[in-house]
């Protein structure tokens, strides 16, 4: 919360363009009083991620860090990549496409692991995350071209999904 | 002291309801004190009066508008007074007996008092705005009275119709008096002072001459004619008939009705003169003489006959005043007062009957010789000088009638239709007279008669009647000098200068003696066949002012049905469409005319080409809406507008409006479908295709002429804005950069106050609206009220309050 | 013109290029669920670029952290826009074209549009 | 004008033509879901065509709406998708 | 400067904002509305009274000076409107604490009347045309809420055509602000005034001018755009009719009033034979409509337009005592209209519904109410001593004398129909045998019958006084048509144009 | 500049005219909100010139930007957005309170206040 | 209950980022672009993306706000920094400001104070309205479609 708060005051000072100590201490007054405000879904969201990460999976800041940076430059590139393919669709004279929708299971239980996967797979080629079921175990996803269900799946699962757990369980 | 008379009569009214006591006979006489008491204050002033003078009162009221309490009393008004009060001393007595057994009494007593308190301020009034207050005051109690048996539908349509009529008429009256004080102060009077009688009278002859006249001498005989029931307007005295009979006999013989005669007589010096008011009062005069008495021979009610009489003999002084002349001012004076005693003490006597015997239909009555004697003779004595037979004060009054029409300067043919009507009139009255007295007094007392316990009325209720044949009677044969010495100055002042005349009995053969006897004797010939004469055909159905007036009320009614009908559809989009229409009408015409001039297509050199598409893609949002077959899609189609405003608003330097238009429209846009979520997805196309054109066109229309006055307006550089003045000062004495901000929150920090407030009573008024049902059961509601059980129930939607309340 | 400008010209351009692509994609696709792939591409590299450029622009580091958030935001948001209306299309019954191949969705929404 | 400008300019342009091409998207749907689809492309758009604009008139205040233009943006997508969902019945 | 003159409007705001928050302690928050309304009566009879020995009293909002800030301006006009709306809102507090379901207590009914007396007041007294649409705005969404709160079928009907079409209105009035700042640049009514007189062709300030003569006669429902109110007004509880009647269709012709006599001089004098026109119809068209109906409110609903008519002659004539006359009428009716009402309100209550044909026989059980309401339609048909007889007798008056003799017969004329209309009502509601036993329907309260017969009352005294009355109206209409004396007082002696010219340099 | 708009404002005007013709309670709601966006630019259009890039933000020495845009009828339609949003949710609430009442957004099904 | 657990993350997460930034845009409103208005919308808009999200009722416990007494307040709130300027006898309004600047804050006065009762009514009034029309329960039954007619989401290419 803390931490929370103070990403609060920097984002203050950052919209007001001015990083002197009474920008901090108001931006770090609002963001206390946001906070109060907000707690209970801040509450949930934290609560949520807390539970399910597994004793051992705990990783030093260096290692998080390294592998937050990695995923970052992946998902740039991977959305570059799907820009791309969809570009070359697009302009494509005649549109011979095969779509559908897959269902694919999921291994990540946090509600915001979750999320980052389905928007990773918004981003990336050809596929666009549809829904995820109600218990959170199965995640649809609707491919602009099909040519085969599985190699798709076993990508996402492989590509996205690893990456993804690394950083939310 | 005469606003003393006219107030104590007024404020005395509320002693009338101690009559809701016993004993009420007793209580009737006791308030008979009240007008007593006026007359004996106004008998204190006829030493001045009778030398000529005239005694003023004013009060003022409203001095900006000329109206003031202003009283005058000379001699035309202390005859109208004296009358008033006297007979209204007899009229309470009588009441308090004649109504014994009525609970309203004190209610009726009340009522009277306070009309006679109104009539006499219009007798005495000075100004004739002073006048006007008290004439419309007659009119309203003179409507309570008639009405005052109000279970009763006759009763209710009578007071409607006379209420109508007079109030009518007064209007008329009214704006034909403010013409007179207009044209008075065209003629130098000065506008505090034009509405006062002497003011009118003595400008007259620039009255007279001025433009105005007709129309006011018209508007003012609308107002005289209606009030003294004259031709066409006559039907709503026999209807008022079904007041109780003391009211007819104070209001309906003796005083309201000749309100109207009395009018013509006050302004006869000032606006008399002209052919015009000379031939309109003969004729129309004449003919109410003459029509009066001819269906009053045929009538079979007391009442009624009476009534047609009374009518007459308003005719009669209509004829009079319009005859003109020394005569004629004499005639009239003398024919009023004659009329009042003797109709009042009939019409009284008409209640005795009724009283007694239970009905006043003269086919169902007889033989009351026997079981009421001194009535009868009470009766014939008043009987007698309706019928001018000689040394009555009637036949007095009469042959000064003749004399008016003979002397009358007005041309020979006017003349002779005077002369000619009152004859007629006066064979008629002696049909009359006896067909009333013989079906009443002689012959065989009906069947019915017999059932009721007929017998002579107490001494409190006859003395009443009694009172004023015998002065009928007294007057002439022991009294005439008094009599004319009392009623010279009310000549004079009809006739607009002093005078004096002297009343005879007899004064040799005079052709008015010789046409006087020749009428008698006609009179007594078709008397004899009177049973004949009221079997005669009657005028068509048709001709009846009363259902011509009825199926005017109800074409109107009609009418007003229809057009609410028509306009008031309940439809939306017809109204919509009125508005709109007003709208290209009220501004669309007006710009046509003045507008269009400047109106300037300037050429726009340095448009961006995004400029053109973020513009353009407005009307294709718009397109977009209205084609769309779907609400959602509609919705989403607006808010695309709303956001290519916004992009506007940001492309032309408007950020603050941008960001709120965006944030409003997106808001707007959620609400939309919150609530038009749940609705079917498809619009149905409920109009066809003619009415989707025609709004297409007015629609175009519309847009064109906004577009246009755009065009005319924004170029427009008469003025220098107000711009400036808040850039240079916003950030020195406003402290702020953002000046739109600061003009909000400071040059203009009043409008935002307002502007929070509609927000927040948007949110009150939402809250009620959604909420209010819930919690509220309907029985609650429905047990407050309660819906008459029997009655009969208007429309649907008639009982709104105890509608379901949709359920929530 | 200077290297910022250059460099935001640049950057804008692809950025409305992949607009301009995604538009047409819009139009040329044959049902809505191909439509938003495309739609997607405009929320995404389309702003991308553009932010980029226009951050750029004013070379300093607040502006440019502005428009890095401005699009942090925009990868969060816009693919959760896509994921609703793609549902809410499904749920409403919006049709796929003809030559959808699988559809492992089919049946799994209950009446009250819970996925199992 | 300088090229600057003149580029920008141009660039706007065509921004302004995709979000015509996006446009009609909205008027031929022909489902909700497209039009609400289009409806969000176009709020791209305007977040778009405001920062380039902000950039050309030099404005940098601008670029604090279009924070704001962008969130209402994705509010108004996400409110639309899940009341067409709700009136599927 | 005046700065007391933001009092009215500072104390029903406070009023109602501070029982919106104690809504849940009754007392609390009736206390505080009747305060405020009292506060308000108090004021704006002190204000008269000022006006009345001092002439105009103006005052800045927010300190900026005249053609640029917002101007408070009082003058008589605006001080006796102000009086008479206090007076019917108390009448209408007191009538509801009596009446109303204490549901509606929950739903804010109170701070809703707060609010539309806050929305009244302003109008009354700005000085700068849109603050003027500002206040309209206020008053129309609180009559929104009020004509809707209760949701019974007839209200939610008659409130959506309410609320639409007086959105049309003041929409229109809206544009024609646009508009006017566009051509004349600037908002303040005293400079408008002054740029306006200075102008020789009018040209387009002619459709700038009938635009507002377009909204603001819908808002006072004018003939052709009455339409909302016959439709609307019966349906909302009788406490709301009430104050609606005498306060809604008042504003718009208030604005009429200001915007055209003194403001739009000119453009005036171009308008009155229009405006007579409209004026005739309006009071034709309306008694018709009155006379078609059978139910108390509907027909009481309909005179409000038929006497609307007799206000917009009063506008038609086009001079200073044209627009004191119409000022008189005015104020009369505002007062018996609501008090009419009331008292028919309270037949309604005790049969339960508003139709005349099933009510009977209530002269006999309830001798108060009939004589009060008697003398209400006395008063409202314009029968002397009442406060009816002198707005009619001054707008014969001023007809006449001006030589608009149709206007006035017309006029007169109208009158006759509204006495029969009334009538109806008398005979069907009070004369009429009742149809069954009356003994079990529930009897007329002193809270029924105290407001409206106070407001008879009061036309009574009007009328016996209205001497005094007359006196402040004359002074209105004159210091309403005095432009030059108008402007003097907004923007000092030299007049906008020097302070603007000033204060540029 | 002038010239586009007005047709532009015109088009809105007539649009809200046309929606507010129809029978359908939506419409209507659309036509109003149609109307109060053209009241909106018609009066932006009102204030002293539409200028482009200059929005009325004065500098630290309170001088106006060169060409400055017209603030006042700026802080005009501020208002009058804001009061018409009031208005458009009212209206809103009240036509929907409206349907369940009358169980039908054809408004020519709500006549019955006016029925004699 | 919606459930779209994509939507729920990423609302949770703009809340508190969305109410701070309304705060933003109301502080700077007299010197840039804001203001009350706009600050209040954004606040609202935060929280109405909570009710898209999770539900009215959700909507109403994350942030236990009588909505309703907070735009009361906020017009009261507004009405009263007009009053000092009254008992001073000055017009109602003008506005007193504290000379100098508070740091990280600005230039505080009676009208930004002013402009605060603005965002707070603005905030009550808008979220109170989209809650009140969100928790209405959905009573109006639907007249059937027409047999014929197809629903709009049909396949037209
Ligand atoms: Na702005
Ligand atoms: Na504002």
């Amino acid at each position: 919360m803390l931490a929370l708060n103070v990403v609060l005051a920097i984002m203050w000072m950052t919209l007001q363009r001015s990083f002197t100590l009474a920008d901090f201490v108001v931006g770090f007054g609002l963001g206390l009083g946001v906070i109060m405000l907000t707690q209970r879904v801040l509450r949930e969201q934290i609560a949520d991620t807390a539970v399910l990460r597994q004793p051992g999976a705990q990783q030093g800041y260096p290692q998080r860090a390294i592998l937050w940076l990695r995923f970052i430059g992946f998902a740039l590139w991977s959305i570059i990549k799907a820009n791309w393919e969809v570009a070359k669709i697009v302009v494509r004279p005649r549109l011979n496409i095969n779509p559908g929708i897959i269902a694919i299971p999921l291994d990540v239980k946090s509600e915001i692991g979750i999320t980052v996967l389905a928007n990773l797979i918004t981003l990336t080629p050809g596929t666009v995350s549809l829904d995820v079921s109600s218990y959170k175990d199965t995640i649809y996803v609707h491919c602009i071209d099909i040519q085969d269900a599985d190699a798709i799946r076993d990508d996402i699962k492989q590509n996205f999904e690893r990456r993804v757990m690394e950083l939310f369980p | 002291m005469l606003i003393a008379l006219v107030l104590l009569a007024l404020a005395s009214a509320p002693l009338g309801l101690l009559a809701r006591r016993e004993p009420r006979p007793l209580i009737g006489w006791l308030l008979a004190l009240i007008p007593l008491a006026l007359f004996a204050g106004l008998c204190s002033q006829l030493p001045t009066v009778l030398a000529g003078g005239r005694v003023d009162a004013a009060l003022p009221w409203v001095p900006a508008m000329g109206l003031e309490l202003r009283f005058a009393l000379d001699g035309l008004s202390m005859l109208f007074a004296l009358i008033i009060t006297g007979i209204g001393v007899l009229i309470l007595g009588y009441a308090g007996f004649y109504m014994d057994k009525d609970p309203g009494l004190g209610r009726f007593l009340a009522t009277l008092i306070l009309f006679m308190g109104a009539m006499l301020g219009l007798v005495l009034a000075g100004n004739v705005l002073t006048m006007f207050v008290f004439w419309e005051l007659t009119s309203v109690t003179s409507y309570l009275l008639i009405g005052y048996k109000h279970d009763y539908p006759e009763a209710r349509r009578g007071a409607q119709q006379s209420l109508l009529i007079t109030g009518g008429g007064g209007l008329a009256l009214l704006v034909g008096l403010l013409i007179l004080g207009q044209a008075a102060q065209q003629a130098g009077v000065p506008a505090t002072e034009a509405y006062r009688f002497d003011a009118i009278i003595g400008a007259g002859e620039a009255i007279r001459q001025s433009p105005l006249y007709a129309p006011a001498v018209w508007l003012v005989f609308l107002g005289c004619f209606t009030k003294s029931a004259q031709l066409p307007f006559h039907f709503w005295l026999p209807g008022a008939m079904q007041a109780p009979t003391p009211a007819s006999a104070f209001l309906h013989s003796a005083t309201m009705v000749k309100a109207g005669v009395y009018l013509l007589a006050r302004l006869a010096p000032g606006l008399g003169g002209t052919a015009l008011w000379h031939t309109t009062l003969i004729l129309v005069g004449g003919a109410t003489f003459v029509f009066g008495a001819i269906v009053a021979c045929r009538q079979f009610d007391i009442k009624a006959l009476l009534a047609y009489t009374t009518l007459s003999m308003l005719g009669g002084l209509v004829l009079l005043i319009g005859l003109g002349g020394d005569y004629g001012a004499e005639a009239l004076a003398v024919n009023i007062l004659a009329h009042a005693l003797y109709k009042s003490a009939l019409f009284m006597v008409a209640g005795i009957i009724d009283h007694e015997a239970g009905t006043r239909d003269l086919k169902r009555l007889g033989g009351m010789r026997a079981y009421m004697p001194i009535t009868m003779v009470v009766a014939a004595l008043a009987l007698l000088s309706q019928m001018a037979i000689p040394v009555e004060l009637g036949f007095v009054a009469k042959e000064w009638m003749l004399e008016a029409a003979l002397e009358s300067p007005q041309p020979a043919p006017l003349r002779f239709l005077g002369l000619a009507a009152i004859l007629t009139a006066a064979v008629a009255y002696i049909v009359a007279g006896w067909r009333l007295f013989r079906n009443v007094f002689l012959g065989q007392p009906h069947p019915d008669v017999l059932q009721h316990h007929v017998e002579e009325p107490k001494f409190g209720m006859l003395v009443a009647p009694a009172l004023p044949a015998l002065l009928s009677l007294v007057l002439p044969v022991g009294f005439l000098p008094l009599v004319s010495q009392f009623l010279s100055p009310a000549a004079g002042a009809v006739l607009g200068e002093p005078l004096r005349f002297e009343l005879y009995l007899y004064h040799g053969v005079t052709p008015a003696l010789l046409l006087s006897l020749s009428a008698i004797v006609v009179g007594g010939l078709l008397a004899t066949r009177e049973r004949q004469i009221a079997a005669l055909p009657g005028a068509p159905a048709w001709f009846n002012g009363g259902l011509l007036f009825d199926r005017l009320i109800d074409g109107m009614l009609a009418f007003a049905t229809s057009l609410t009908r028509r306009t008031q559809v309940g439809r939306m989009r017809a109204y919509m469409l009125y508005s709109v229409l007003a709208f290209l009408g009220l501004v669309g015409l007006p710009f046509l005319l003045f507008g269009l001039g400047a109106v300037r297509v300037g050429a726009d050199s340095d448009l961006h080409f995004y400029e053109i598409i973020a513009t353009g893609l407005i009307p294709v949002g718009i397109l977009a809406t209205i084609t769309a077959r779907s609400r959602l899609g509609a919705i989403i189609a607006v808010g695309v507008v709303g956001a290519m405003v916004s992009l506007f608003f940001v492309l032309f330097s408007a950020p603050d409006l941008a960001l709120t238009q965006l944030l409003i429209e997106v808001l707007s846009t959620v609400f939309l479908l919150l609530v038009f979520s749940v609705l079917p997805a498809r619009f149905e196309s409920l109009s066809p295709s003619w009415v989707r054109w025609r709004d297409a066109g007015i629609a175009i229309v519309f847009g064109a002429l906004m577009t246009g006055l755009v065009l005319a307006t924004a170029t427009s550089e008469l003025f220098p804005p107000l711009a400036p003045y808040f850039l240079a000062n916003s950030l020195a004495e406003g402290k702020g950069a953002n000046v739109v901000n600061v003009i909000l929150v400071d040059f203009r920090g009043f409008d935002t106050m307002g502007e929070i407030t509609v927000l927040f009573i948007a949110v009150l008024g939402i809250f009620g609206l959604l909420r209010f049902r819930r919690q509220v059961p309907i029985a609650v509601r429905r047990s407050q009220h309660a819906v008459i059980p029997g009655a009969p129930v208007g429309g649907a939607e008639a009982a709104t309050p105890e509608e379901e309340p949709v359920k929530g | 013109m200077a290297l910022n400008e250059w460099l935001t010209v640049l950057l804008c351009s692809v950025g409305v290029a992949f607009m301009l692509l995604s538009s047409v994609g819009v139009l040329r696709m044959p049902d809505l669920y191909t439509r938003i792939h495309a739609a997607g591409k405009a929320g995404t590299l389309g702003v991308i670029g553009v932010l980029l450029g226009v951050g750029l622009y004013y070379g300093d580091l607040l502006s440019a952290g502005k428009m890095v958030a401005l699009i942090a935001f925009f990868l969060l948001t816009s693919p959760v826009a896509g994921h609703m209306i793609d549902r809410a299309a499904y749920l409403t019954g919006v049709k796929a074209t003809p030559s959808t191949g699988p559809d492992d969705l089919q049946g799994r929404y209950d009446a009250e549009g819970r996925l199992h | 004008m300088g090229i600057f400008d003149l580029a920008m300019t141009t660039l706007m342009a065509a921004t302004a033509i995709s979000l015509a091409l996006t446009t009609a998207r909205l008027l031929l749907g022909p489902s909700i879901p497209d039009r609400a689809m289009a409806f969000d492309m176009i709020m791209i758009h305007v977040v778009a065509l405001i920062s380039m604009y902000a950039v050309m008139v030099n404005q940098q205040s601008l670029l604090d709406s279009v924070l704001v233009v962008a969130l209402l943006g994705f509010l108004g997508t996400v409110a639309l998708a899940r009341y067409i969902e709700e009136g599927r019945n | 400067m005046a700065n007391h003159l933001f009092i009215p409007l500072v104390s029903p705001l406070l009023g109602a904002t501070l029982a919106v928050i104690f809504g849940r302690q009754r007392l609390v928050a009736r206390a505080m509305v009747l305060a405020s309304v009292l506060c308000n009566l108090g004021y704006s009879l002190w204000l008269l009274w000022l006006v009345g020995t001092q002439g105009r009293q103006v005052s800045q909002g927010g300190g900026w000076i005249a053609p640029f800030g917002i101007s408070m301006v009082a003058d008589g006009l605006g001080a006796i409107m102000l009086c008479v709306a206090s007076v019917l809102m108390l009448a209408t507090v007191a009538y509801s604490f009596f009446t109303l379901d204490p549901a509606y207590e929950r739903y804010f009914y109170y701070p809703l009347l707060l609010l539309l007396l806050l929305g009244v007041s302003g109008a009354f007294l700005t000085g700068d045309i849109f603050n003027l649409y500002v206040w309209f705005e206020v008053l129309l969404m609180a009559s929104f809420g009020l004509i809707t709160l209760g949701g019974t079928r007839g209200q939610l009907e008659g409130g959506l055509k309410y609320m639409v079409l007086n959105l049309v209105g003041s929409t229109a009035f809206l544009i024609a602000c646009g508009l006017l700042y566009g051509v004349v640049g600037t908002l303040n009514m005293a400079h408008i005034a002054e740029r306006m007189a200075s102008v020789r062709e009018p040209g387009i300030l002619t459709a700038v001018a009938c635009m507002f003569l377009f909204a603001y006669g819908s808002k006072a429902a004018i003939v052709p755009l009455y339409f909302w109110l016959p439709t609307s007004y019966h349906t909302p509880p009788v406490a709301v009719t009430a104050i609606f009647s005498g306060l809604l269709t008042k504003v718009g012709a208030y604005s009429l009033y200001r915007v055209f006599g003194t403001v739009m001089q000119n453009e005036l004098q171009h308008l009155a034979p229009l405006l007579l026109l409209i004026a005739g119809l309006t009071m034709v068209i309306g008694v018709l409509g009155a006379m078609a109906q059978m139910n108390v409110r509907r027909i009481l609903s309909f005179h409000i337009v038929s006497q609307i008519g007799y206000t917009i002659m009063g506008l038609g004539l086009a001079s200073a005592a044209g627009l004191a006359a119409g000022l008189l009428f005015t104020a009369h009716v505002m007062i018996v209209k609501a008090a009419l009402f009331f008292i028919g309100g309270a037949a309604e209550q005790i049969y339960g519904t508003a139709e005349i044909k099933p009510m009977g026989g209530l002269a006999r059980r309830e001798p108060a109410l009939a004589i009060f309401w008697f003398l209400g339609i006395l008063s409202l048909a314009g029968i002397p001593p009442l406060s009816g007889f002198f707005g009619k007798l001054a707008l014969l008056q001023v007809g006449v004398g001006q030589g608009a003799y149709l206007i006035s017969a017309v006029a007169a004329g109208t009158s006759i129909l509204t006495f029969f209309s009334m009538l109806k009502i008398w005979n069907e509601v009070f004369w009429k045998k009742a149809y069954a036993d009356m003994s079990k329907l529930p009897r007329v309260g002193p809270g029924l019958l105290l407001p409206g017969a106070a407001l008879v009352v009061v036309s009574l005294v009007a009328g016996l006084a209205a001497s005094t009355l007359v006196d402040y109206s004359t002074l209105a209409g004159t210091q309403l048509f005095d432009q030059a004396g108008y402007i003097g007082a907004v923007c000092g002696a030299d007049g906008c144009e020097a302070v603007y010219e000033s204060a540029l340099r | 500049m002038v010239l586009l708009l007005a047709i532009a404002i015109g088009s809105l005007f007539g649009g809200a005219i046309y929606l507010m013709l129809r029978r359908s309670v939506v419409k209507l709601i659309l036509g109003l909100v149609l109307l109060s966006h053209g009241v909106n630019l018609l009066i932006f259009v009102m204030g002293d010139g539409v200028r482009r890039g200059a929005p009325p933000i004065v500098d630290a020495q309170g001088l106006p930007p060169p060409g400055v845009a017209d603030p006042l009828v700026q802080a005009l339609i501020l208002t009058a957005i804001v009061i018409s949003f009031g208005l458009t949710a009212f209206v809103l609430a009240l036509a929907y309170r409206a349907n369940q009442a009358v169980g039908t957004d054809d408004l020519d099904d709500m006549a019955s206040t006016d029925r004699l | 209950m919606y459930d779209s657990v994509i939507l729920r993350t990423v609302a949770r997460l703009m809340l508190p980022i969305l109410l701070l930034l309304s705060v933003f845009m109301l502080l700077r409103g007299h010197n840039l672009p804001g203001g009350g208005f706009i600050g209040g919308l954004v606040a609202s808009c935060g929280v109405i993306l909570q009710m898209v999200a999770f539900g009215p009722s959700f909507a109403r416990r994350v942030m236990p706000v009588n909505y309703l007494a907070l735009a009361a307040f906020g017009v009261c709130f507004a009405a009263f920094w007009g009053l000092p300027a009254l008992f001073s006898g000055l017009p109602y309004m003008t506005a007193f400001w504290i000379e100098p600047s508070i740091p990280g804050v600005g230039k505080i006065g009676t009208p930004v104070l002013f402009d605060v009762g603005v965002y707070f009514t603005v905030v009550g009034v808008t979220t109170q309205l989209a809650l009140l029309l969100a928790e209405e329960p959905v009573l109006f039954p639907m007249p059937p479609e027409p047999p014929g007619a197809e629903p709009e989401g049909a396949p037209q290419a």
